[in-house]
Parts: structure tokens; sequence; C-alpha cells
């Protein structure tokens, strides 16, 4: 296992980073509009001067060079947007909250989706599946920016619970969390369903059965593994994507985190800051992925061959 | 013993499926619904005395009423026609881009996983690339180079959704692929297309299934954010997606302008699920339910 | 019902600490550097320029100078420091910072964009733009500590209230040489830890997306009217987070109410809704050089057929002014009556007189837009007036940001939506826009009557010829009708009624200094 | 003895399976084993010897450790995927397990016309889908049923019926008649017999009870802890046995007559 | 324990039609009795078994009649009843023995379980005793394969780790599917002796599926001869085989090849299975039987003792028409 984790990441995330940093670099000079471009329009004189001071008048290919010559000593270069910060230390700072943030949604979206995809295939096509389903799914019928707000007018203004944004106290995780976790619930729920309902039928469910357990230990003990491959192969994407952070939530709750950088980076050509958000997901991306490869090898012992 | 000649050819799986489908209620009442709601749509024009740019700004936001039967919206456009005439561009986003990436992403995840090794590092490597590659800076470019269409956006939406779809599905075809069943269909000296379609896929239906559903309204939510970038429908044209996301700015004040597309969408949400879990059913021939 | 415990905005009255709603995070708080409202609302409490604005009328107060002298013929401004100003390390403000100041903003290398602010100053153009190399040139001069001689290249009658703009605050030379040189961009001095200000508050801390919180100075010159403890700027992005922070009692004051919330505190707590007219025109660009637009009287016509009213009573609903000019009126005093109205028979006429039929047979026309704010719905109104009153198809096109600048200064667009923000209380900082090559004239209109007469009026010392000059140029500007002006800003907030000391004003200025909470 | 009459050669066969915590356990060890055309060979052992696996690997559906494997002159071990897939057609195996080998999704009647060579159309793939049903004691109306609703024995039919189908020269039958009671047996071993003498096929026929084996194989392995440690032709085998294990295995048998094990010993 | 079947009636009711896999099976398993099921593939043995557990998914199966052990219905008690009951007082040993083992758990884990829930044994303990019985049934080196996955046991070894995990909670009672199909004779004579010792020692009744019928000549108290969902002929074994009562079951040993003295062809019984989703008119065998007349196609056959502890559903013979 070790040693599949090594040849990861020697033999597949390096190169696939320097690919992603490659393709990256290039298009994103295809999109219209620099990182100077504002409503009143910059004089000529100034624009230059910036474009040398960044190394931008260079050759593009010059550019590229020297960019990937300097990200393998992890530095990621002044942000464009910010001038007095090094990317590095925008992600340095953010990241963790996002992280934090990331991580409670995850909880809550793999432990109420898990408990709710058990409760509707205990008994499927009944009241109770119908009634669990149909909760989960309000994270996908109601989308995060509604959600947000909702949350906000009921606990925050209308019972006076929880602040209304910030990030100081633990009252200020509440929220979020929940409003983020909320659409994977949908998911994880949905999965872990349909999941159960294709292992329920097997013959091992029988033997299991024919042992004399409740239900509810069979669909944990027994089903539950198979179940879980397809939500396992769906956290691998989704956890990246949860704990870096999201766009939406951060904004409505003013939370300083990773994920408003990502979009505001490409809204701002800040081109330093999009090639390092965008480093920097792929590798948690990958990290995540060989982590999922990882956890399905176990789940499935016929799988463990892989793993060498 | 009968003749030949006399034995009728085999129930597939498929021909199977519908006549399950069709006797399960619920999944039968998700259709009919849906129908009715892609039916109001079609029909908009024979619905509504107005048309769904017709403004009048001095009867802005005003609450469902007898003039308006589910209010104005802030240019005092009548919603109810704006919900029927955006559920056009929503369905046809929805579904189309959903095909798109479930077809993608089904091929592609059923290849990588099926052929394992280097084919299956490689192509799982480009899934793990597509999906860092900045989201935002891929549609601004294809933009650029491309005259703004609906094609372009079920292209642009179909080309990120897949992904997730790859992953799910190269999971469990790795999982089948030591089944003894396949070792047969191996055996019988089946070319690998046709060991994927007949014996892979059908056992893999159930999660993709799941994960389609899903995706429709992800997608009709997704097209809002790319019409904010230029792509997509164009105002005063409007679809779910935006009318949801201008709904929420106005919430508190007119709340009618976010509940009833919100409604709208979370139906047809629950009608696609109940659709998807009729279509799992059917397609298990172990399913308890007949 | 119940008594609720104190929330965070009492609180923050009770320790003399405002909470600020600074809608998004500053780029910098290098006042050479940046260049957006919210670093200048934090920069405010930083620095303090030579002379500050009054928060009443704008009209200039002493600040790090006591007094000054303006000399016989408008050239030469001597400033009077005073000798008690400190920097917050406890270092005199000396006249030689106010120059080291002058010299780096317009370095070419620093690139900074509001260094065209000080081309008032003899000289100072050729230097920024690299003509000149000897700074010693340039017409600024301690004479000694205190007094500092600004020499310009010509009268500049707007000149005090230039300089209450951000991009003349001082700064402590021996910060900046200690982490860079004097042109270094983004160096690390404007860290909490190394920040050197010489305002009536102190840099305290700085977290991003988070938190700038300033901390009163006890050794500013001026420290026993400083009524604040400190100010917290929160960089809030979402306007309706900000709305509902304010409702739940975690600010004092916003920068701005979403348009849809409007009618309920017009409704349900006026007194917290506040609405200052604000130094900004709204206004769609036509692009000139291009069919049909390269036709005046279409331009007419569209202009003439846009119901301003409607749009600002019916969908803005902040106050905002129908625009019949350019400039916003009183602008410094300046008046233009407004003739760009709403007319629809005269619209017709003139739309008869293009030589299209009518609107169907007109080449299609696109507006262009970037996607935010109300934008889009501005645009959608306008383009059923045209429909409507015209008969003209006109298709929206809305971009992203900066696709959408792009477009604009490739000049690929029929028509697009602009907005200008004046950066001082003076007509020309509207009408200079539109000289022939101007940086943002982006219609590719040219008139150099318009031009000599702008020309003219910023040379001017006599208010009343200025004004009289500038009227002229605006009606050639509003006849030829590059750009179709549609409404004036108005800035809309909400406002603890806790917070005393705070009035409006165009420029939205608010000096923390007068403020008080009780 | 001339080789062109060699259907399948296996030659020096090893078969490694790494098990719990990297552990190796040598399930096939150094195998000879030659079977000419037509031959009904019967491979008999102790359960857990090596058998089904020795099958899996002929038809390459293990790797081997070394070794090589003919079938006729072709070396299947050296041959590509892609070469083997048109190999494939000529060699089928009936699996231990009836139930997962079945394809849970797949109606009986697409699992055995999916293995009928050539291009027919559907009514005349029903009707060779009912002929080979019928053959196999199976009831032609089933066919559009689905796996699990069929008990074990019929399973076991489905199978045979699918490896007939494809009508194979070499047919690996790793216990194809175990949960047959024994009047389908009976009539299943007769079909293979009656199909071998038609056809004449080659078959490896793994089973454990040695009458069956008797019955229908010319010649006989017996294989014990992963080598073959006799084989020969059945009618010497079952009269003079030479090794143990051999010996033990025929004293082991259940007659069905309930006195006879009294009947020996007392 | 003794167990009651009453006319348990078994059937699946498909979407087209019924299919009757047990038609009314009565019979009584007394304490430390070996009862043997043999009959035609498909006739219902395994659902019969599978019905005693309510490990027949309902819809579509609907099961009737009565099973009483223990003065409970195992047919129609309610589901924490009979939970109580499987595993413990009564193990099942299944026919696939592959796809009756989770491919996700180890061996280990799986064995151990009915012990671990009903007998709250500490795992230790219950390993111990998981792998002593590996053993004895004759699976070496068993401490180390118990800790492997299902997919890494051959055929034979997954039936013993089968018959393990029934019997490691001394059941009074076991129902077992074929148990030794896959294995080879020494072994199977291993596990045959594995059981009586349980039968013995712990009480155990046996209700043992087989087509071997060597075994159950051998192994079984009694037989039951089930065709078609029905039995049509029952009683100790040795009575069955010495005096066999039914044409069916006569015909059933006829196919049996011999070791000893091998035919050229064997025997069969032409015809196929009674239609499952036909309803019983007369004899189910009728069809097949060399001895049927109109009588047998059209009259329904009930079980009637013809000896002491002998029973045929015959009516022929009973009536004494014929003899075989
Ligand atoms: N789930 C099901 N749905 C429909 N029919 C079924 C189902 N399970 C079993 N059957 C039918 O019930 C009948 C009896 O099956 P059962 O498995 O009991 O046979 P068996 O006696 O155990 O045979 P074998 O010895 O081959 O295992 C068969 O005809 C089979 O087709
Ligand atoms: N995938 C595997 N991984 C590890 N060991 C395996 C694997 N498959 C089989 N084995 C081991 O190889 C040995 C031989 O197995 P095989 O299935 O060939 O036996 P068999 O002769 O067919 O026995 P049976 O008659 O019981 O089916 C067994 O000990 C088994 O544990
Ligand atoms: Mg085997
Ligand atoms: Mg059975």
């Amino acid at each position: 296992m070790v040693r599949f984790i090594l040849k990861r990441i020697f033999f597949e995330t390096i190169p696939s980073l320097i690919v992603i940093a490659t393709i990256t670099f290039f298009l994103i000079r295809l999109a219209p509009g620099g990182p100077f471009s504002t409503e009143k329009s910059i004089s000529p004189e100034v624009l230059t001067q910036l474009n040398a001071f960044y190394g931008l008048d260079k050759h593009l290919f010059t550019q590229y060079l020297t960019y990937m010559a300097r990200i393998i000593t992890f530095d990621f270069g002044p942000s464009f947007k910010y001038p007095g910060r090094t990317v590095t230390e925008l992600i340095a700072e953010s990241f963790p909250v996002s992280l934090e943030l990331g991580v409670y949604a995850l909880c809550i979206a793999i432990v109420s989706g898990i408990l709710a995809g058990l409760i509707a295939a205990s008994k499927p096509s009944s009241l109770r599946d119908y009634l669990t389903m149909s909760i989960s799914m309000g994270g996908i019928c109601i989308p995060t920016f509604v959600m947000g707000p909702l949350l906000v007018l009921l606990f925050s203004l209308i019972l006076g619970w929880f602040p209304v944004s910030g990030w100081n106290t633990f009252s200020n995780r509440i929220l979020p969390s929940i409003t983020l976790g909320m659409v994977y619930i949908a998911y994880i729920a949905r999965l872990t369903r349909g999941g159960l309902l294709d292992t329920m039928v097997q013959d091992y469910i029988r033997t299991a059965r024919a042992k004399g357990l409740p239900e509810r230990l069979i669909l944990i003990r027994h089903a539950l593994r198979g179940a879980l491959l397809p939500v396992l192969s769906f956290l691998g994407p989704a956890a990246a994507g949860l704990i870096t952070g999201s766009f939406v939530v951060e904004t409505i709750f003013s939370i300083p985190g990773l994920g408003r950088f990502f979009v505001a980076a490409a809204f701002n050509r800040d081109y330093t800051m999009i090639m390092g958000t965008v480093v920097f997901y792929a590798f948690i991306m990958i990290s995540f992925n060989t982590i999922v490869d990882v956890l399905t090898a176990l789940v499935n012992p016929r799988l463990r061959s892989s793993l060498r | 013993m009968k003749k030949n000649g006399t034995y009728s050819r085999g129930t597939s799986l498929m021909r199977d499926a519908l006549r399950r489908f069709v006797r399960n209620r619920l999944s039968v009442t998700g259709c009919i619904v849906l129908l009715f709601i892609i039916t109001l749509c079609l029909a908009a024009p024979l619905l509504t005395p107005y048309t769904y740019d017709y403004q009048n700004l001095s009867s802005g936001a005003t609450p469902p009423g007898a003039q308006h039967l589910l209010g104005t919206d802030i240019l005092g456009r009548d919603l109810f026609t704006r919900i029927l005439y955006g559920g056009r561009v929503s369905f046809a986003v929805g579904l189309c881009a959903t095909l798109v990436s479930v077809l993608i992403g089904v091929a592609w995840g059923a290849i990588a996983g099926w052929y394992g090794g280097k084919t299956d590092t490689i192509m799982m490597r480009f899934v793990d690339i597509a999906y860092a590659f900045p989201f935002t800076i891929f549609v601004i470019i294809l933009m650029v180079f491309f005259e703004r269409s609906l094609l372009l956006l079920f292209i642009a939406i179909g080309a990120v959704e897949w992904l997730t779809m790859a992953r799910i599905v190269r999971g469990q075809v790795m999982a089948l692929r030591h089944q003894e069943f396949v070792d047969a269909a191996i055996g019988l000296g089946l070319r690998q297309h046709q060991i994927l379609l007949r014996h892979i896929l059908p056992n893999i239906i159930g999660p993709v299934i799941v994960y389609a559903t899903l995706t429709i309204p992800a997608i009709m939510l997704l097209e809002a954010f790319l019409s904010y970038l230029g792509l997509g429908v164009q105002p005063p044209s409007s679809s779910w997606g935006i009318l949801i996301r201008e709904g929420t700015e106005s919430m508190e004040t007119y709340p009618w302008l976010l509940i009833f597309p919100a409604v709208v969408l979370s139906l047809t949400l629950f009608s696609l699920n109940f659709i998807g879990d009729g279509l799992r059913d059917a397609l298990d021939p172990r399913s308890s339910r007949e | 019902k119940n008594q609720r415990r104190d929330t965070i905005v009492s609180l923050g009255t009770k320790n003399g600490v405002l909470y600020f709603g600074n809608q998004t995070e500053p780029e910098d708080l290098d006042p050479h550097i940046v260049t957006g409202v919210p670093e200048f609302h934090i920069l405010q409490s930083l620095f303090e320029g030579l002379v500050t604005p009054d928060p009443r009328d704008l009209h200039p107060l002493p600040g790090a100078a006591h007094s000054w002298d303006i000399s016989e013929d408008n050239l030469v401004y001597t400033f009077h420091l005073r000798s008690e100003a400190t920097w917050s390390n406890g270092e005199m403000v000396k006249a030689s910072d106010f120059v080291f100041s002058f010299q780096r903003i317009l370095s070419p290398r620093l690139g900074s964009e509001y260094a065209y602010m000080l081309y008032c100053i003899d000289n100072a153009e050729k230097y920024h733009k690299g003509a000149l190399k000897d700074f010693a040139r340039v017409g600024a001069r301690a004479k000694d500590d205190t007094t500092l001689i600004i020499r310009l290249g010509s009268p500049t009658p707007y000149f005090m209230s230039l300089i209450m703009h951000d991009s003349w605050y001082p700064v402590h030379p021996p910060t900046i040489l200690k982490f860079g040189n004097i042109d270094s961009r983004g160096t690390r001095w404007t860290r909490p830890e190394n920040f050197t200000g010489n305002g009536a508050f102190k840099l305290a801390d700085w977290q991003i997306n988070k938190i700038i919180n300033v901390v009163k100075r006890a050794d500013y010159w001026d420290a026993q009217n400083v009524k604040l403890n400190g100010i917290n700027f929160y960089p809030i992005e979402n306007n309706q987070t900000e709305e509902r922070m304010f409702r739940n009692d975690e600010l004092h004051v916003t920068t701005n109410l979403p348009l849809q919330k409007i009618d309920w505190y017009k409704n349900n707590a006026p007194h917290l809704l506040h609405i200052d007219p604000y130094l900004g025109t709204y206004y769609y660009i036509c692009n000139i050089n291009r069919p049909p637009l390269n036709n005046k009287k279409l331009r007419k016509a569209l202009a003439l057929a846009i119901d301003r009213k409607s749009l600002t009573d019916d969908i803005l609903k902040g106050g905002q002014i129908p625009a019949g000019s350019f400039t916003p009126p009183n602008t410094a005093g300046y008046l233009f009556d407004p003739v760009v109205t709403f007319d629809t028979i005269e619209a017709r006429k003139i739309l008869s007189e293009t030589g299209f039929k009518s609107g169907d047979s007109l080449p299609p026309i696109s507006v262009l837009y970037n996607t935010s704010e109300s934008h889009h719905i501005i645009a959608q109104a306008i383009q059923q007036m045209w429909k409507r009153y015209l008969g003209i198809n006109v298709t929206l096109v809305n971009q992203e940001w900066k696709v959408y600048l792009a477009s604009k200064t490739k000049k690929e667009y029929d028509i697009a939506r602009m907005g200008w923000i004046g950066d001082y209380n003076d007509p020309n900082s509207f009408l200079d826009l539109w000289l022939t090559g101007g940086g943002n004239n982006n219609t590719g209109w040219s008139s150099p009557t318009y031009d000599s007469l702008v020309k003219q009026a910023s040379k001017s010392a006599d208010q009343v010829e200025r004004f009289r000059l500038f009227s002229q140029a605006e009606s050639i500007f509003l006849d030829e009708l590059p750009a179709i002006p549609i409404y004036f800003y108005t800035n809309v907030y909400l406002l603890k009624p806790s917070v005393k000391g705070w009035y409006s004003n165009i420029l939205n200025m608010h000096n923390y200094k007068h403020l008080y909470l009780e | 003895m001339n080789q062109f009459n060699d259907l399948l050669r296996v030659v020096n066969l090893s078969v490694t399976f790494s098990q719990t915590k990297g552990q190796l356990f040598k399930a096939i060890d150094n195998i000879n084993l030659t079977i000419k055309k037509g031959e009904i060979v019967g491979l008999v052992g102790e359960s857990g010897c090596g058998k089904t696996t020795l099958g899996r690997t002929i038809i390459r559906l293990q790797k081997e450790d070394c070794g090589s494997i003919y079938l006729e002159d072709t070396d299947l071990c050296s041959l590509k995927q892609s070469q083997l897939r048109s190999i494939r057609a000529k060699m089928q195996m009936i699996f231990q397990n009836p139930y997962s080998s079945l394809n849970p999704r797949m109606s009986i009647f697409d699992t055995i016309a999916e293995a009928i060579r050539g291009n027919l159309r559907t009514s005349q793939k029903a009707d060779r889908v009912a002929e080979l049903m019928l053959s196999t004691g199976l009831d032609p109306d089933m066919m559009n049923k689905f796996p699990h609703e069929f008990s074990g024995g019929q399973r076991q039919r489905i199978a045979i019926a699918r490896a007939l189908a494809a009508e194979p020269s070499l047919i690996i039958a790793d216990e194809p008649v175990s949960s047959l009671d024994v009047s389908v047996q009976a009539q299943i071993l007769n079909t293979l017999k009656k199909l071998h003498a038609a056809f004449s096929f080659t078959m490896l026929f793994i089973s454990h009870d040695l009458a069956v084996v008797r019955y229908i194989c010319d010649k006989v392995a017996v294989m014990y802890k992963g080598t073959i440690v006799e084989s020969g032709p059945s009618q010497s085998i079952f009269k003079t046995p030479q090794h143990s294990y051999t010996r033990a295995l025929l004293t082991a048998v259940p007659r069905p007559d309930p006195g006879y094990k009294k009947a020996e010993n007392g | 324990m003794p167990i009651e079947l009453n006319n348990v009636v078994t059937s699946f009711h498909l979407r087209k039609s019924v299919i009757y896999a047990v038609r009314g099976v009565s019979f009584t398993v007394k304490d430390k009795e070996i009862i043997g099921i043999v009959g035609e593939s498909g006739s219902g043995k395994s659902v019969l078994a599978l019905s005693l557990l309510q490990l027949i998914p309902r819809p579509p199966a609907i099961i009737s009649g009565e099973a009483v052990f223990d003065n409970v219905n195992l047919l129609s008690c309610d589901p924490s009843q009979i939970r109580s009951i499987r595993g413990k007082r009564i193990s099942m040993i299944f026919q696939d023995p592959l796809s009756a083992f989770n491919p996700f758990m180890q061996l280990s884990d799986q064995i151990i379980e009915p012990l671990i829930y009903h007998d709250r044994v500490s795992k230790k303990e219950a390993l111990e005793f998981a792998v002593d019985l590996l053993t004895q049934t004759g699976i070496s080196d068993a401490h180390h394969k118990i800790n492997t996955y299902p997919h890494q046991f051959s055929g034979g070894m997954l039936q013993r780790a089968m018959i393990a995990m029934a019997l490691i909670t001394k059941p009074a009672f076991l129902i077992a599917d074929e148990p030794t199909t896959a294995l080879d004779v020494t072994t199977q004579a291993q596990i045959l002796d594995l059981l009586k010792m349980f039968q013995q020692k712990f009480l155990m009744s046996i209700i043992f599926i087989t087509h071997n019928l060597g075994i159950a000549a051998t192994f079984c108290d009694r037989i039951n001869v089930m065709y078609a969902g029905t039995i049509l002929e029952c009683g100790v074994t040795n009575e069955v085989f010495r005096h066999t009562a039914h044409p069916y079951t006569k015909a059933l040993i006829r196919c049996v090849p011999s070791l000893d003295n091998p035919a050229d062809s064997l025997q069969m019984i032409s015809g196929s299975l009674f239609d499952s989703s036909q309803p019983l008119t007369g004899c189910p065998f009728a069809a097949r039987c060399d001895y049927s007349n109109e009588y047998c196609r059209s009259t329904p056959c009930t079980l009637e003792e013809v000896a002491p502890g002998h029973a045929s559903a015959c009516v022929r013979i009973k009536k004494g028409e014929i003899s075989l």
C-alpha cells in the first residue's frame, strides 16, 4: 500500500500537476481581459509598468518556464489582485478555514446521508422511505444560495440563536456547515439507498438473515459495505470540493475561506492566484481520489491486488 | 413438446423492465407530473395572456392575485408566464446536458474501470485534471471561441458533469470485473464492448440512474451560473435557475418570486427521482416489486 | 418580547467601536496603489491629507496642514504643516514626507493607477511618463519641516478638493524604504506590524476576508477630539448578507442596500434607511464607429425614448435622479438644465428622420452590460421601452466583468452600459471623460470644439467663466449624445441611529474623527 | 504419440496465489497434462486441491506463474488478449458455482443465445435455445426468466446449455452435475455422451462423483495438493488404484444401499 | 426439538403466472432425527427449506400452512421471534456457497457472527471454536485460512466454511441444503461424521437435502422423496430403499450410476418435470410414470401409510394394483 501511494505520487500525481499547471497557464491567457483591466481604464504607461513589474511583458513561453521553475519551490508568486500578498500566503491563511468548514459539512453529509439511506432502504417504498428521501433531497431542491439565507432568516433573525455571519466562535460554524452539507446529503443518501437496494437482494444477505441477525445489523454490517462503493467514488471529488471551500457559502456567511478565491481569482484574472488555487485543488483532488482508491480496495478484497 | 419456431424471443431486460415500470404507481405518477409540467411549458402561449417579456413597470412586484396568477416580478412581468417559458429552457438544458454527461461519463468510467492498468491511470488522471481546471475560465474561453448558443451550453455543462459519473461508474465496473459471470462472458469470447454493454452496464445501472436524476436539477441550477457568465439564455428570456437565483434576492420582500419557481423545480426533482427509483427497480429482476 | 442580551452593535456602541460593513476585502492598504472605495473607507482612518473634507459640505478643513496660502496667479500653494502632527510611530510628519510621497506615487515603476491625480503639479506628468528623470524639477518642495510648497503647471480651481483624494496621502518614508525601494509594489509595509500612518487611527489587525480593525491613536495631534475608540471594517461581499447582519445588530453601517429591500425599509424602518445623492452618473455609451449608431438622430431617438422616471421610481427606488444631462446636478455648484427628457412623440419624430423607415428596418443592435447588480434589470426595462416606443428590437448581451471591459475597450459593442463616479468634486471630473482619445472615452466620439472648451475651462481660474465653458461643452455633448445619460447615482445604505456626526455628502466621505456613538 | 492428436497439452504449469498478508500459496504445482482430441478426461481430487484453478488457468481466466498451455499447436500463454478472443470460442468452461456465473440481469434466453455462434435470426436463435434447454432437461417456456427464479440444479443446467451452445472443441466442466438429481444427471450425462459421439469434442471433466467419472470418462487424473498424483485409463484407475489417495477415495464412496456400509464392516 | 410441518405451501406470485414451488408438504422431524429429502432438481426442496426460516422474499412469495417448532409457527411468527430462532436454534446451510458468503467480509467474521450475536461470546473464544470446527471439516491450516475472503476459497472449502458457520451455535435443528455436493468423497465422509457427532452430542435434528442417494441411504434415518412440490414417498430409510413404494423413487434409484459395475448408458426418467405453474389435478408424476393410468392423472393423491413408518402417494400401490 505504501508503495502504491508512493507510486501514485511520483508517477501520477506530479505529472498530472505539471499537466494541469501547463494547460491552465496557457489557457487563462486566452480569456479576454487582463488582471489590470478596471472600470476606469489605466493609462498605457501605467499598464506597461505593471506588466513589466510582474514579468508579463516577456515572451509567454519564458514566463511559463520561470513560473514552473518557481512552483517547484512552492512559490506561486504574488497575487495580482492583492499586491501585498503572495498566493502561498493567501492559500495558507484561508485554507484552514475552508478545511474546518468542509470537515464539518462532510461529517454532517456523510452521517446524515448514510443514515437517511439506511432508514429509507430498511423499508423501501414505504412512507418512511419517501419521507427520509424527501427530506434529504431538500438540499438539492433548495440550492445553497437559497438554503443559506433561509437558515439565517430562521435561526439568526427570527430565533436569534446564531450570528448571521462571520467566523469567530463555534456558533459561527453551525449554519454554514449545515448549508454546505445539505447538498451532499441528498447525493449520499440517494446513492446509499440505491446501493443498499442493490445489495439487499444478494444471496449473502439471506445468509445473514439466516443467522438471526436483526435487519438493522444486516444493513450496517453486511449490506453497507457493498452499498457504499458508489458513495465512496462520489466522495472523492466531493470531499476535495468541500474542504477547499464553496464560493457561495463563504460569501453568504462572509467566511474567510479559500473557496471564494477560486471564483474570484478567475473573475479577477489574477493569473498567479488562479494557478495557485488550481494546482492546490488538483493536488487535493488527486490525493482524495487516491484515498478513495485505497478505501475501495480495502472494502473490496478482490481489488486489493491493485494496491500493489 | 413444442414445434420449432413457436418459442417467443426471450424477454430482454429492457422489455421486462418497461412492463414492471408501468406497474409501479409512484414512478408512473412521477412521469405524469413531469409530462404535465412539460406540456404546460410547451403550451405556454395557450395558457397565459402575457408574453414572457411583457413589462408593466408600474405594477412591478405585485403578489399573486386574479390578474397575475403567481404575481409579477420587479419589472412587472407575469411570473406564471415566465416560469412556463423558463421551463422550456431548463428542461432542454437539464435533459440534454444530463444525457451528454451520462453518455460520456458512463463510457469513460466503464472503459477505464474495465481495462484497468495504464488505461485506467491515464483516463482517471485526465478526469482529475478536468476537475481541477477552473470552470469559470473554461466557460469564458468557450464563449470567446464560439458563438454563444444553446448547444455550447450543453457542451459546457456536459463537460463538467460527467466527471463524477465517470468515477462512480469506474468504481462499480472495477468491482464487477471480478464477478464470475463476467469471467463466463470473457470465456465465451465476446468482444469487450459486448461484455461492457450486455453484462457490465445493466449491473451498474442503479447508481447511474440515481446520479443522473440528481444531475438534472443540479444542471438546471448550474445553468443560472452560466447565464451569469453570459453563456446560456439571455434576458429577457429566463430559466428556472435564473428565476430562483433572482427570487433569492427578493425572498424576504417578494417571497413569491422565489417560492413558485422553487416549487416547480422541486416537483420536477421529485418526479424525476420517483421515475429514477422506478427505473432502478424495474431494471433489477430480483427486486421484490412486481 | 423579552429583552435581548447585548447585541454586537450595542456592545460596540458602549465601547466606542464602529462596526462598518465594507463590501470587499481591500486589495492593499497602500494609498498609492489602491483604487477602490472600500480601501478608501479604511485609508481615511489611517491617513490624514493636507486638508480634510468637511463632512457636511466637503469644503477643506485643516488636516496635516493647519493653514495654507495661495499665490496671486493660483499656481503656488504653500501649506503650513502642524509641528505637533506625528506618525503612528511617534515621528513628526514633515513636509519632506509629502514630497517623498508625491515622488513615490509619480514614480513610473510603481505603476500607480491614480498618479494622474497629481498631474496638476508642475512637471508631474512628465516625470510620471518618464520624460523627466529628475524629481527636483517637479513642482513640489519642502521648504522646511513644516512648509510644503506645491507649484502647479496651470491654475487648477478644484485643487483644494483634489488634494483631499487618497492619492495625496503621505506615507512614512523610512517605513517604505525599510521594506523596499521608493517604487516597490506590494511590499510588507502595510501589514499591521509594520504599518505607519498619520491618521487618527492605527492599524491593529488585518485578517484577510475577515476583518480590519483600526484603533484610536493616543498620540494623534487631535486625539482629544476623536471620539471613536476604533473601527471594525468587515469585508462583506454579499450585500444581502450585509443587510442581514445590520438587521441582526452586527453592523452600525452598511455600504449598500439591495434594491429589493428598499421598499421594506421605506415602509417599515425609514429612520435606518439613508439615501444620499452621489457624484456619479449611469449611462449607456454608443459605438460611434458602427452603424447604425453612428447616426446621431438615432441616438437621440433612443435617448428620448427612455422613461427614466419610471426606471428610478418603479425599479430602482433608491431616490436616483433621472439624468437629463451628463454631469450630476450641483457638482461643486455647477448646474445644467436637463435636456435629455422622456418624449416619445419627439423620439418617434426624430427616428422617422433617420432614414430608417421603422424600428424593424434597423440593423441589429445589441446592448452590452456586465452581469451584476441591477444592470440586467435596467437593460431589460430599456429594451422594452425602445421596443414599445420606437419599435426597435435590441438584443441584450451580458458578459462577465473582464470580458465586458475588454469588449468595451476594443469597441466591440453597439451600446454598452457604463457608470462614472467623480474622483473629485468638480464638473471636470466628468467632462474630461469625453476628450478626444480619453482613456475612458470608449465611444470613438471626438469633437475638437468640445475638447478646446473643456481644456479652456480646466485652466480658467474664474468659476463663473469655467461653468459657462463647461455648459457649452456639455451642450455639444448632449446634442451629439455619444452616451445616453440615464440616471444619477445615489448612495443607499443603512445606518444605526446610534451613529452620530454622520452627514450625507456626494462623495460619501465620512471623516471618522467627527463620528461618535451613543 | 503423435503430437497432432493432442488437443490440449499442459506443460509444467504452476499457479501461485498470494493470500492474507502476502503469504504465497501454490495452488498448482508443476502440472503436466495431455488430453487427446475427442477424449473425456476426468479430474478428481480432494476439495481445494486446485482443480478449479487448473480449469480457469487453461481457459486463461487465471494467470500462470510458469509453464505453458498448448491448444493444438498454439501456446495460449503467449497470446495477446485480442488473439485469445478468437480462440476462446473453442474452449468453454462450465463453472462450479452456477449462480454466480450467470448474469443476474440477463434472461436465460439472452444468456444462452449469446453463446450461439453465427448470425442467426432471433426466431432461429429461440429455437436453438429451446433445443439446448430441452436437451439439458429444462422447460423452454422458462427462457424468459431470470437466474434467481431457478433452483440450483436448473441454474447448473443453464450453464451447461450455455457451454454447449458455443459448440466448443474443448469443454472444461467443473462439477457440472453435482447439484443435479440423479435422473437429470443421467439425462445430462447421456446427452453429453451423445453429443460427444456426434461432435467428438474434448472434455476435462472435474467431479467428485467417482461413479459419474467412471461412467463418462475415458481417462482419469487424480489430483492431490496441486499435483497430479496418478492418471491413466479409467478402467485401470478404478480397478487397480496405485496411489494411496486414490484408494482412499474409492473406499469412501457411499452406496445407495442402506445396508452397504454395515455389510462391509460386518 | 421436534418440528412439525403441516401442509406447507409456498407459491411465487409473478406478473403473469403463479409458481407453486411447494404444494402442501407435511412431515415431522423428531428429536435427533436426520430426515433426508431427495427429489428432482427444481422440485421445491430449497424453497421448502428457505420457507421454514421465512427466508423467501415476500412478496413475490406467499407461504401458508404451519411448521411448528417449540410451539411457534415458524411460517407466520413475528420477525423478532423468527430472528431469535434463526442461527441459534435452527441453522441453515445454503446450496450455493459462493454467493451465500459476503464477498466483502473475512470468513472469520462471518463464521463467528451467529455465535457472537446470539451467545455473546467473546470474539477470541468464538474464533477458537470456529478454527476448531473448520479443522474438523478437514480444512488444514484453518487458523490461517479463516482470515481470508470467500473468493480465496475453493468451492468445497466454502461449503465446509458454511457448515462450520451453521454448526457454530450448536443448533437444535439444522437444515442442510446439499451440504456436500462440492466435496470429494473422503472429505464428505468426514463432514458426515461431524454432523453425526453433533447430532449425538447436541441432540441436533437435521433436514438433509441431497441428490446423492448414497448419502441418503447411509446417513439419514428417514427419507422424503419430493417431486413437483409434493412428497411422493416417505419413510424409514431402509424401508424406502428396500421396499420402495413409489414408481418415482424406484426410477430415481435406477438412475444412479454405479461405481462398481458401470453401464454403457444410464437409465433416465423420460419426460420433464411437472410444470410448476400448473395446479395439481392428479399425481404429478403421472405423465412420466410407466404405471400410470387415467385414474392417476385425474385423482389428487395423498400420502398414506403402506407399511408402518412408510407412506406413499401412489394410488395404485396403495390399492395394491402394482408392485415394484
Ligand atoms: N424467486 C423465485 N421466483 C420464481 N420461481 C422460483 C423462485 N425460486 C424458486 N423458484 C421455482 O421454484 C421451484 C423450486 O425451486 P427449488 O430451488 O426449491 O428447487 P430444488 O428442489 O432446490 O432444486 P435443486 O435440487 O435443483 O436445487 C423451481 O421450479 C424454481 O423455478
Ligand atoms: N483467488 C485466490 N486467492 C488465493 N487463493 C486461492 C484463490 N483461488 C483459489 N485459491 C486457493 O487455491 C486452492 C485451490 O483452489 P481450487 O478452487 O482450484 O480448488 P478445487 O480443487 O476446485 O476445490 P473444490 O473441489 O473444493 O472446488 C485452494 O486452497 C484455495 O484456497
Ligand atoms: Mg473447485
Ligand atoms: Mg435447491
